[in-house]
């Protein structure tokens, strides 16, 4: 058994897999699948201040070895999180991660505080990425300087470990990396959604109801790596690399472009035990090639 | 737990080019299956199919661990399951959504079904059966070749059947079959299962003669388990998702526009 | 039969279908599969003014619904084309649009001052997108004040149709298509393809020797149509849409989503014919929805 | 003109888990195939692939519009090309690239083949006979198991065998058979196909013992037929399409590392 531990800033993780926001609810539903202490992390559906009913439906729709989705941050609130889900799933032992948004960077705020003192929400992930609503704060996301508004605010607030989400929606994503990390991020996340639209060509109208939504799955995954490749030598903080992520091999093209820790999101969807067999087929490869941790292949990649 | 395995397929039965019954043999021993629950279908090797495909469990042998599924031809997914050959194997993930409700003081209630809708009613049809219940199936297609299973259904109960072209049973949708305006029209429930204008109406019926009426939603699914919210339905309570606190309504619990 | 002519700037094109550059040649080998004046154009592979090689070996990846290409622009220079491949293919009834790149504004200019003359080629298409080297120009294309200088520094020296190919990796595509549309554009065509990157996880190396590539293919069409759309809201000139089209039915989509005209690009390599089964599927679609024209589609999704 | 056509399966025949031929049949006249054309075989269904795959075309029966291909399982692509069955259609486009030169000024030649690199050589076995020169074939493998169309080959020629492991012919690589140090070694020419370090090991003899060598490339393709301009190899005139200009070359020509 290969080394599997990773540290992201002053966390250790058990193993590098964790499962990405809005792709596993709040852990309850995967309970019934499998142990979920076994995963490195759970960054949990993305929060807001308030109650979201998210979009009307239709909100998915399948695409070319990916999907678009159009959820629209629905969550009962931060805290009916903190009454009612957080007791549930505060004894796993793994990360719990929560996922902040807001559409103001007062309602960052506020969401933040209140997750200050949930003890096993050992980070927090803020989502200036998220294409399918003002409250995703994707329009923070996709310019340096309300990145690093937002960031720096966060930052003054918690004192546990910030993890920034970034938008692949921009032109330069070292640009933004930095940002976040001058404004205080302990480590980056990437990437969010692409924006895409589907078309029903036979009813002349967009499939989604909001017409336009956030691209996820294998289709996405060589922008992910590219981004997190160039974040990867853009910024010192340790990176956690998402995206189209399916099986071990992905995981470990992205820990060679540079992540400490991936997240299986879309995958989830379609096994719900891909991120078990991905914690497994790790080890195996760090086996096979004689490598004693996860750690030494990070950032390997040779170019 | 949840069932999550490479079923073997033991036997596919078309009955068109476009319904067939396919049956699959479970590694393991099946869970109970309550009437509604589906199972989430992952169709491999079909160009432009990623994602699972959801289908109502049609009926289930325990004893010798078979599953089975009525599957009408949609788009791909649905033509090439009916391609997979005897002994091939499909992932499947079940049991899964919720199921109708069975309540010992109902004595006679009413189960409609159209297209596809009809699958979950065989498990359905079996555990009135148990519970003493007496049931009248109404099934309803666009003509003859659509009206499948009728003798199985008979085995639970009265057997009433619409066609649009009046090619079999009367003439006309389910919604207008007699059964409604006649003047023994006493059931204590009604099921609901088809194409959402069909279930819109039913539910409008049995909302007029104060029927308590449960359909089973549709919708684009990602997961089939609760964890995207993709396949939401508004209701009383806010949005709920068809794949967990679903498919299963009670109609007048759902905010449809009727 | 349905009215397949459609018109972009002053130019009638015989049907909306033609070939993405790069992805068809200069045509000529592509005779020994069709007929090539049943195009409704040809845009030919991109053109500079010297001679290039291109990228050394290897040049491709195979992703999850597309492909990475890093060709870097091989062609023999504009005046190789004008006197060796202009003379084969100038009788073809069919546009000829030339794909113009440059690493300065001035290359930019020396190249399409000579293709001024070139009586068969109609238009240009101004290639400020191809993200693999500096002279495909994608600098150019991710910032609105470069891409407003090469457009108007060769709308100065160019007086027929001048189409301008814009790159999708950018924040804000619509504030790039209004740039170029007030710097002199006649016609916007996009996307070109997206920066993204493969890596062999046994080797722990890149697949591509340049590292990242352009991705193409089925897996960027979400992405595509959504650029169409927002161009299209944003502008007057007419859209040529590019972007992972396999089948009519793509094709269709662009045309609700904005795009008078579509170029086929990646789809060539896995059916020759695929083109000339667009251009049957396009006119099948509009008769079976009683339209009598092309024409009648563009723009028409109801939303 | 090209054939872009669906071709139907005819026959599979496995020597080992890893090496096939698969015959097809064309719905129309095979065109005339040069010893070294290939095809461009789209592999439908198979999650991952998305391109076509590039094979030599092995044999051809131009009266039974019969086409065949020696494929070598490496991944996805060349595993299921193995798993179609009879009667399954096969999308082709053929015939690509150039082809080995046959000159009737030579007496005798070598053709050297490793692994699925063996695939050109019967139609240039073929042409050689036909052409009266004298051929002699050395085929190279890891072991007995890889050595396969040996029998095939002795109908055109001499056949030499070298492995690795020395379970069958010579022990070592093709490079390393005695027939290169043989005092009668006299080719006007030598043919190479296979992993490019073989290739350019012959490449280097042939140069030393000033004997001109021609060698069939891989390459990753795109398209297979020009236009995409991804599978170029550096030559004394530049970039050349290993597709279009290629796949084969005079050793000579090529920029090779060697
Ligand atoms: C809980 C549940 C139970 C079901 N049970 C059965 C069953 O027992 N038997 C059965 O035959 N079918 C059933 N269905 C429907 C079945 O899931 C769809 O027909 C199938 O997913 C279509 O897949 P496809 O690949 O063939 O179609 P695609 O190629 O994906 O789609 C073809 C067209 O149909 C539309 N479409 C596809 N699925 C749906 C949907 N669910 N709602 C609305 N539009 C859709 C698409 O938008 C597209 O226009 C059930 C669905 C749900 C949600
Ligand atoms: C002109 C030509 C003729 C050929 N003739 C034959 C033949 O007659 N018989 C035969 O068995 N094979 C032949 N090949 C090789 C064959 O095309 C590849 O083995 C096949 O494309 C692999 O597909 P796959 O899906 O199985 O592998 P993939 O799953 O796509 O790849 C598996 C691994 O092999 C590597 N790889 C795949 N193809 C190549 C390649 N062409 N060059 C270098 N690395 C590669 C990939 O990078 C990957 O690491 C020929 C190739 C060319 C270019
Ligand atoms: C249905 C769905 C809901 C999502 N919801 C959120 C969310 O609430 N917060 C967030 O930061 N990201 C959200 N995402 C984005 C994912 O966390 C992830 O960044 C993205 O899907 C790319 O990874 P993948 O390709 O592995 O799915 C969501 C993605 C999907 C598909
Ligand atoms: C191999 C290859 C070479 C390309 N070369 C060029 C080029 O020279 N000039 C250019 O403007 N676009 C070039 N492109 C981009 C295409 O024209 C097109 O914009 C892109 O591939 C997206 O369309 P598709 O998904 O249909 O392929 C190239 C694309 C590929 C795949
Ligand atoms: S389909 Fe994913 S929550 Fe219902
Ligand atoms: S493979 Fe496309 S040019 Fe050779």
């Amino acid at each position: 058994m290969a080394d599997l531990k990773v540290k992201i800033h002053n966390l250790e993780f058990k193993n590098p897999v964790t499962v990405a926001s809005g792709t596993f609810g709040f852990g309850e539903e995967m309970a019934e699948f499998f142990d979920l202490s076994l995963l490195g992390g759970i960054f949990v559906k993305g929060l807001t201040i308030k109650n979201r009913e998210g979009h009307v439906y239709p909100r998915m729709a399948e695409t070319p070895s990916g999907m678009l989705n159009a959820v629209g941050l629905q969550n009962k609130g931060i805290d009916y999180f903190i009454d009612h889900i957080y007791p549930n799933i505060k004894h796993l032992d793994t990360h719990i991660i929560a996922n902040v948004n807001g559409s103001t960077v007062e309602e960052y705020i506020e969401v933040t505080e209140k997750l200050n003192d949930l003890e096993k929400v050992t980070a927090i992930e803020l989502n200036i990425s998220c294409p399918n609503v003002k409250e995703g704060g994707m329009l923070f996301g996709i310019s340096c300087p309300s990145a690093i508004a937002v960031t720096d605010a966060i930052r003054k607030v918690y004192k546990k470990t910030l993890i920034v989400k970034l938008s692949p929606n921009v032109t330069d994503i070292a640009e933004m990396a930095r940002a976040v990390e001058g404004a205080g991020a302990d480590s980056i996340s990437l990437i969010n959604t692409l924006l895409g639209m589907a078309i029903n060509a036979e009813k002349r109208k967009p499939i989604l109801s909001t017409i336009t939504g956030g691209l996820s799955g294998p289709a996405i995954k060589p922008v992910a790596l590219r981004m997190v490749w160039q974040v990867y030598h853009a910024v010192k903080v340790p990176i956690i690399g998402i995206g189209g992520i399916m099986n071990a091999t992905d995981a470990i093209e992205f820990f060679l472009a540079g992540s400490s820790a991936i997240q299986v999101g879309t995958a989830n969807f379609i096994d719900p035990m891909a991120s078990l067999k991905i914690i497994d087929g790790i080890n195996e490869y760090l086996n096979r090639h004689s490598f004693q941790s996860v750690n030494e292949i990070i950032g390997l990649l040779e170019t | 737990m949840k069932v999550v395995a490479d079923h073997k397929v033991v036997n596919i039965q078309y009955f068109s080019e476009e319904n067939y019954v396919i049956q699959m043999e479970s590694p393991v021993d099946i869970p109970k299956i309550k009437p509604g629950n589906f199972a989430e279908i992952k169709v491999d090797n079909t160009p432009g199919v990623f994602l699972r495909r959801p289908f109502s469990i049609l009926d289930v042998d325990y004893e010798n661990k078979l599953i089975s599924f009525y599957v009408k031809v949609i788009g791909k997914g649905t033509r090439y399951i009916g391609l997979y050959e005897i002994g091939d194997q499909i992932n499947l993930i079940y049991p899964l959504g919720n199921s109708f409700t069975v309540s010992d003081k109902d004595r006679k209630v009413l189960i409609v079904g159209g297209g596809s809708g009809i699958a979950p009613f065989i498990l359905l049809g079996k555990e009135m059966v148990k519970n003493g219940i007496e049931a009248t199936f109404l099934i309803g297609g666009r003509s003859q070749r659509d009206i499948i299973l009728t003798k199985e259904f008979a085995k639970y109960g009265d057997v009433l059947v619409t066609t649009e072209d009046g090619s079999l049973g009367e003439k006309g949708l389910v919604t207008q079959h007699s059964v409604f305006i006649s003047p023994q029209f006493k059931y204590d429930r009604i099921y609901a299962c088809g194409p959402d204008p069909m279930m819109k109406a039913v539910a409008i019926i049995a909302q007029q003669k104060e029927i308590t009426c449960e359909v089973s939603l549709e919708n684009t699914m990602a997961c089939g388990f609760g964890i995207c919210l993709c396949c939401v339905t508004a209701t009383q309570e806010g949005n709920k998702r068809v794949c967990l606190e679903g498919p299963v309504f009670n109609s007048r619990y759902l905010k449809w526009q009727i």
